[in-house]
């Protein structure tokens, strides 16, 4: 019973915060209410047995994409008019039958949903019955980079492409894009730098390392590392450039380069294509996955071609 | 698949093409070496043409397959009604470029009129040698948008106004041909279409929709072929300069429908076929209809080029009156109308540009005593409007002859009246005309003017003009020696016809 | 189907509407955003719901789809943010000029340049 | 006994959790709204760590951690932002 | 139902294998090389990424050709387990288009995005990503790994658009934007049911599973999938992002996009219906239903594309217009004619492709010549830009379905199916849309010869002169156009042999 309360409380506050992400008059509530929509939407994961995702949703769903909601209406704010209080909503007329047509929405998905059988001999059935020949014991892991090898590949060119879009409409570098150097000043942050973005760097490697066996992997690090990074650059350690560094290319291209390249070098050796030559290679293409994700996170967060480090 | 001999029809269609790229690529600046060029093509492809036509007098065959689709091929074949119609193109081809060349001298846009002119040329002779109707329909469509660029050649609103209505009766009309096509592929099948009878098989409980897919060809054709009530276009497209009427009236496009109107009789259907679905009698009465309608609006005609066109509108009826009534001679009066009006109104054309470039004249009651200042030009004029009213022994006679001749003998006499009545009109619109030239005094101010053309000019626009003149009256008087379009109508019918 | 699942796919379903509703009506890209973020957010809860989270692990299939995914709307909501600051930089506005849907109607006879 | 325990403790936490919610909503100011974010942060927490138990997911705990550190960079992306006139309000 | 599950099948020889696999990571690693600054890795990047395609399609389509349909298992995981290629006539055919289109349009592009320089370092990687996501979708046999191709493609297309700069540039890109990632979730969720449903992913094998599926949820699964499709393939009513967004991109990324990105969700839209549902789910309707609204894409397009005043929004519209054809041949699956509806419907996937690609990239130069594309300023276009306006008016032709043009022969092949499938109405729509097509180009052409000046007094200089590989481009495009109307029939076998599986009419 108690559990069906917690579970009801819970879902009660996610639909709560969804609907005031959308309600709310000031735009930057609703952004509030998204982030406190993913601590929440965190919550469910951890209640429907899903630490992965968990995890994933903590670092990017509220961490990364909170900031960087945060911030991109600062710089807005900052480089524009304040419309952000303008009229929220379009034509009243048109508001009432989309209201009816997503509740109709909701109710056939709802329902539908409910209908579903169990169906036997699903793909996730057989993922758990054949985990042994990928050689990890996290069977997501095992999804992510055995049988599914190919999604987190072309997830990677996704992420890729990110960047290069935002890289090619940010035309011109404008200063104090980021929020100012003047924290830099305030005593308490860099004491809380100096922690973070070390411990940062050690949850990223603990859940790379984990991932094999528990919750965790290349995203969840990534994330947590893009993290650190996303400090430096909130703090004014770390500023927009209008050029990427070679080293910068090279990190945001290692992830997809060292995968596909592993892939293509097992099958030019006779093996199928993007089949992982055991563990190590896992590892391999994991860690180079977890350095371009965080890289990238932070490159899209500063909306920049690329970083430097502030005089 | 073969690109040799065999190949000829294939070879005179790219002749034409080639000139037309050549054109194109020299751009407007290069006019000696276009006209050059546009010379020698017309004449290459008139040799040819002759080369063939001895070669099939000798028994030599022609074809060209390309398969395009499954059971449908491009195929270019030549038969005797091709060569009728080939040889009168490329002959007026040859004509009509000379005219052009002094008709259009100094005025812009040169190249690009030569070039559409010769890809006009191209998809005639693709009609004309065209193996089945799938073949007969693309080139129908590429003279379309051939015709097209001349028809707004002067890029004014009217023109393009023009322009507009011509593409909309034309592509309507190929829509209504490319529906027919497919119906009649639906019923008969893979295999070519222009095979004597090959309808007759599955004739039999497929009447009616035979004869739908007759009506939907029918409607195709008689929009280039200006039958009524689908003939509005024409006059409008008077617009454009001299040598493309001609072109329209004479050597392409008006032709173009007429001959897919015989060749539908003729050869997709077969006349017996088509008369025993009482398709024929549609076709004759339609073309009855248009005959005595384009006379009697021609009649209202201030316009010169005008009162012409609605001439064309009557006259082009006569082949498919001819084809459609079905005799023998009928037939023969139908097709040797496919030459001898196309020689007669050619000339009629470039009399009305000589008119219309030397003094500017444009309208029927400016060109009282021409006959004095133009001599030449009205003479030529004379000779095209008597052989058009059929004035015994000019052209129109041999045919109104022999229509009225196979008529009796198909037993539908009611032709007869339709042409008695449409020789009166003839001559009610054209004698005028040919009065007001020779009785008429010149005006006081005409007597001061001096005409605008130089002296190359003059050459360039009187010689076209005397040399197709002299050829229609040709077809008349020497209609009884071998060689004449009549002797080869005759042979055409005797060998091939029903 | 246990309550707790009856509960998380009726949240999923009501999650996506929300989000649905809010993307149609919303004139702030910034918000249209958070609310194609909220649509994501209740397909990944159905996957995970309906792969069997409420009773012990899930599917691991459909996590890894909705961790897929997740890094995927991340990506999207960085450029679209990236393509915003642009479009504010050009136009002075963080509004698409009025309504998402009934603007680009209007569009399609209106040349702008 | 402990699982009754444990998800009665949960339980509580999500409602003081509602309480925060609340705050957040009304404001009025941005202090406020700020500080319940942060005490949001602590509360998920503590929730994850429940739940560690209930659920019996050890692996929350590190989401437990995750959160701790994350907490950092919310605040600081907060204490980044300008007040303006709206939120004064 | 569908052939390829009902054949034996195989894996080909690796070779066949190494090729499909590298007409997807080429591309993908010469997006990374391009990223590396300087020249040389870009210009490495963009040969070795787009080169080699033709040559390697050429043994995948003889391996298909004589051996039909193959998988190949990524990773040795057999599905449903793993993700699966899947390549069959059709996708061969997509796959040729992505190379002979994405390769002209590139070396198009080239001239004004140099490589590694400038915006050519902007420009290169996302083009060669996004040459390598269309070859992937294409390819792909799984539903949540096309979700993923699906983004990649809108995510490398409309930073490319973005690219142009304009505001109205950016303003189409981010309604695209918005609206595609509405088309994914809805794509999405559908997926997600359908997982749920049959307990796999794979797009070939979802059909064994729908029979026990409940109907209600096959049916929103389907209908999500399908509405999230239609909107990224601009179908009308959903097209509202699809003109601006075209119009406004940089001349080769408009031909690609017109050409092949809107044509991935029409492609998986046909995988879905004529691969995935199997026959006992009672489709007859929805693909009535998807025919009609293919009509009125093809009416509603050809109409606008009539009443606009911008060369590049007329050819827009006439995408809108166009992409109805596509869809007008689904009614016709339980048909006798089936297989000729599908010859004639890939054919005008074909040469709608070449043709709509050669007139962005002739209106492309126009506009860099004249400095604007509006219909009024084209006025004597045959003197100022000749070549140009030759490309424009042969892929005309092929748009307006006359002959000769690969146009022409499609537009046969569906007038003969709908004519021997007895559906009348779609007779009816296919006359009204060339006819619709053959106005709204001739209304073009009548405003390239337009002389409003008959004096001539406007110098010639006034045109800036264009790099001719760029003209030759556009020339290229349009005479491939011309030329698919000669050497059909060989095309049209291979075309035939991959026809869904025909259905036998409940």
């Amino acid at each position: 019973m108690i559990g069906l309360a917690i579970d009801s409380v819970l879902a009660l506050g996610i639909v709560w915060m969804a609907l005031q992400t959308v309600r709310s008059d000031s735009l930057f509530q609703a952004m509030l209410m998204f982030i406190v929509f993913g601590l929440l939407m965190s919550l469910a994961w951890a209640r429907l047995h899903a630490p992965d995702l968990a995890l994933a949703e903590a670092a990017i769903g509220a961490g990364i994409t909170g900031a960087l909601l945060l911030v991109t209406w600062r710089r807005l704010q900052v480089h524009g008019p304040d419309d952000s209080n303008g009229p929220r909503l379009m034509t009243r007329w048109l508001a009432l039958p989309i209201a009816c047509a997503s509740a109709l929405l909701v109710i056939i998905i709802g329902w539908t949903a409910l209908q579903l059988p169990a169906v036997p001999g699903t793909a996730g059935e057989l993922t758990l019955q054949r985990l042994e020949d990928i050689g990890v014991s996290n069977p997501v892991t095992g999804v992510l980079l055995g049988f599914r090898a190919y999604d987190t590949l072309m997830e990677m060119a996704v992420l890729l492409a990110a960047w290069l879009g935002a890289r090619a409409v940010a035309t011109e570098f404008r200063p104090g894009v980021l929020p100012g150097p003047a924290h830099a000043e305030v005593p308490l942050v860099g004491a809380l730098l100096s922690l973070v973005v070390p411990i940062s760097i050690l949850v990223a490697v603990y859940l790379l390392q984990a991932g094999g066996s528990a919750p965790g992997g290349a995203f969840q690090g990534g994330a947590v590392l893009a993290a650190g990074g996303v400090l430096l650059c909130l703090t004014g350690r770390l500023e927009a450039a209008a050029q990427a560094s070679a080293l910068e290319r090279v990190g945001v291209i290692l992830g997809l380069a060292v995968f596909s390249l592993t892939g293509l070098i097992v099958m030019a050796t006779g093996g199928p294509m993007l089949a992982l030559p055991g563990v190590w290679a896992i590892y391999l293409v994991e860690t180079a996955l977890l350095l371009s994700i965080a890289l990238t996170l932070v490159l899209l967060f500063a909306a920049a071609p690329g970083l430097r480090r502030a005089p | 698949m073969s690109f040799g001999w065999q190949a000829l029809p294939l070879h005179i269609i790219l002749v034409s093409v080639v000139t037309a790229i050549l054109i194109f690529a020299l751009g407007e600046q290069r006019q000696h070496t276009r006209t050059l060029l546009n010379l020698a093509g017309a004449l290459l492809k008139l040799l040819l043409i002759l080369i063939m036509l001895l070669a099939i007098q000798a028994g030599a065959t022609f074809e060209f397959r390309l398969p395009l689709l499954p059971g449908l091929d491009l195929l270019l074949h030549a038969d005797r009604l091709t060569m009728l119609f080939a040889t009168l193109s490329a002959l007026l081809w040859l004509v009509t470029t000379v005219y052009a060349i002094g008709y259009l001298e100094q005025s812009p846009n040169r190249a690009r009129f030569f070039g559409f002119f010769s890809l006009c040329v191209a998809a005639t002779m693709g009609v004309a040698s065209a193996g089945n109707l799938f073949t007969f329909f693309i080139f129908y469509e590429l003279l379309t948008l051939a015709t097209w660029p001349l028809v707004v050649h002067r890029g004014t609103p009217e023109a393009f106004a023009a322009g507009r209505l011509y593409l909309a009766y034309t592509l309507a009309g190929g829509v209504l041909l490319l529906i027919g096509l497919v119906w009649l592929h639906t019923l008969a099948g893979a295999g070519d279409f222009i095979i004597d009878g090959s309808l007759a098989p599955i004739a039999a409980g497929n009447e009616n929709a035979l004869r739908g897919v007759f009506v939907l060809l029918m409607l195709g054709f008689g929009v280039k072929a200006a039958l009524l009530p689908l003939h509005s276009w024409l006059p409008r497209a008077m617009v454009a300069p001299a040598p493309v009427s001609a072109l329209l009236h004479a050597v392409a496009v008006v032709k173009a429908g007429a001959f897919g109107l015989v060749r539908l009789v003729q050869d997709v259907f077969g006349f017996e076929l088509a008369a025993s679905l009482g398709l024929t009698d549609l076709l004759a009465w339609m073309a009855a209809a248009t005959i005595i309608y384009g006379s009697v609006l021609a009649l209202k005609q201030n316009d010169l080029k005008r009162r012409l066109a609605y001439s064309t509108v009557s006259q082009v009826s006569y082949i498919a009156l001819g084809v459609a009534t079905g005799s023998v001679l009928a037939t023969v009066g139908g097709l040797v109308h496919l030459v001898n009006q196309g020689l007669t109104k050619i000339t009629l054309f470039f009399c009305a540009g000589n008119y219309a470039e030397a003094y500017g004249i444009h309208k029927v009651e400016e060109l009282d005593g021409l006959g004095e200042r133009m001599p030449v030009t009205s003479v030529c004029f004379t000779l095209g409007a008597l052989g058009m009213i059929g004035v015994p022994p000019l052209a129109g006679f041999i045919t109104k002859w022999h229509l009225g001749a196979g008529a009796i003998t198909a037993g539908a006499p009611w032709v007869i009246a339709v042409l008695v009545a449409s020789t009166l009109l003839n001559a009610a619109y054209f004698l005028p005309i040919v009065q007001r030239i020779w009785f008429r005094p010149l005006p006081e101010e005409m007597a001061q003017r001096h005409d605008r053309l130089g002296r190359i000019r003059r050459a360039a626009l009187i010689t076209p003009t005397v040399f197709v003149a002299v050829a229609s009256l040709g077809a008349g008087l020497l209609a009884g020696i071998p060689g004449s379009p009549l002797f080869w109508v005759v042979r055409l019918v005797g060998v091939e016809g029903p | 189907m246990n309550p707790t699942a009856v509960i998380y796919v009726l949240t999923a379903a009501a999650i996506f509407g929300i989000g649905l509703y809010g993307l149609l009506v919303s004139r702030q890209i910034l918000r249209q955003l958070l609310t194609i973020n909220l649509m994501g957010g209740g397909i990944f809860l159905l996957l995970i719901t309906l792969g069997g989270g409420a009773e012990g692990p899930p599917d691991p299939v459909p996590q890894a789809m909705v961790l897929t995914g997740i890094v995927i709307a991340v990506s999207a909501t960085a450029f679209a943010l990236a393509l915003l600051l642009r479009w504010q930089e050009l136009s002075g506005s963080s509004e698409v000029d009025g309504d998402a849907v009934t603007d680009a109607v209007t569009d399609a006879l209106d040349d702008d340049e | 006994m402990m699982d009754w325990v444990l998800s009665a403790t949960a339980l509580v936490l999500l409602l003081n959790l509602g309480v925060g919610m609340i705050r957040v909503y009304r404001g009025p100011t941005p202090a406020d709204r700020m500080l319940a974010a942060l005490l949001f942060g602590t509360t998920t927490v503590a929730v994850l760590l429940v739940l560690a138990d209930w659920v019996g997911l050890p692996a929350l705990r590190d989401v437990a951690l995750l959160f701790v550190m994350l907490a950092a960079i919310i605040s600081v992306a907060f204490a980044g932002l300008p007040t303006t006139d709206e939120e004064e309000r | 139902m569908a052939t390829p599950l009902q054949t034996p099948l195989q894996t080909h020889s690796t070779m066949t294998s190494e090729a499909l696999v590298a007409v997807i990571f080429l591309p993908l690693l010469g997006a990374c090389a391009a990223v590396m600054p300087g020249r040389f890795p870009a210009r490495l990047g963009i040969v070795a990424g787009l080169l080699p395609l033709p040559g390697l399609l050429v043994a995948v389509t003889l391996a298909v050709w004589h051996d039909g349909p193959a998988w190949l298992e990524l990773g040795g995981w057999a599905a449903p387990l793993g993700i699966r290629l899947f390549v069959d006539p059709l996708a061969v055919l997509m796959l040729w288009m992505v190379a002979i289109i994405g390769g002209i349009a590139a070396a198009h592009a080239w001239f004004d995005f140099p490589p590694g320089t400038g915006t050519g370092q902007k420009f290169w990687p996302l083009w060669l990503l996004l040459i390598s996501a269309m070859n992937a979708l294409f390819l792909s046999a799984d539903l949540f790994n096309l979700y993923v191709c699906l983004e990649l493609v809108t995510l490398t297309a409309i930073p490319l658009i973005a690219l142009a700069g304009s505001k109205t540039a950016i303003r189409a890109s981010m309604r695209y934007l918005l609206l595609a990632l509405l088309a994914s979730l809805l794509y999405l969720l559908g997926v997600a049911l359908l997982y749920n449903a049959t307990g796999t992913l794979d797009l070939y094998l979802v059909s064994d599973g729908l029979g026990a599926a409940p109907p209600m949820v096959v049916t929103t699964a389907l209908a999500l999938i399908s509405l999230g499709l239609l909107l990224k393939g601009a179908v009308f009513p959903l097209h509202i992002w699809l003109p601006q967004a075209h119009a406004s991109a940089p001349g080769p990324v408009s031909a690609v996009l017109s050409a092949l990105v809107v044509k991935t969700a029409i492609y998986l839209l046909y995988r879905l219906w004529l691969w995935s549902v199997p026959a006992t789910v009672a489709a007859e309707g929805a693909l009535t239903l998807l025919a009609v609204l293919g009509a009125g894409a093809l009416l509603y397009g050809g109409v606008l594309a009539l009443l606009q005043e911008r060369l590049k929004l007329v050819i827009a519209y006439s995408t809108v217009a166009q992409l109805g054809y596509l869809l007008l041949i689904l009614p016709m699956a339980s048909s006798s004619a089936w297989p000729i509806a599908w010859q004639g419907g890939t054919y005008q996937l074909l040469s709608h492709g070449l043709a709509k690609a050669a007139m962005f990239l002739a209106a492309a130069n126009i506009l860099h010549g004249l400095g604007s594309d509006r219909l009024s300023d084209l006025q004597r276009l045959d003197q100022r830009q000749p070549l140009s306006l030759f490309a424009l008016a042969m892929a005309g032709v092929s748009i307006m379905g006359l002959p000769p043009s690969g146009g022409f022969l499609a537009k046969w092949l569906l007038l003969e199916a709908t004519w021997r499938s007895g559906q009348w109405w779609l007779l009816a729509v296919l006359v009204a849309g060339s006819l619709l097509a053959a106005a709204y180009v001739f209304r073009i052409l009548a405003a390239t010869l337009r002389r409003d000046d008959p004096t001539e007094a406007r110098p010639a200089a006034e045109t800036r002169s264009i790099p001719a590989a760029q003209t030759a481009c556009a020339l290229l495009l349009a005479l491939l156009a011309l030329a698919a109307g000669f050497a059909a029939a060989p095309l049209l076998e291979f075309i035939e042999a991959g026809t869904p599986g025909t259905w036998s009419s409940p």
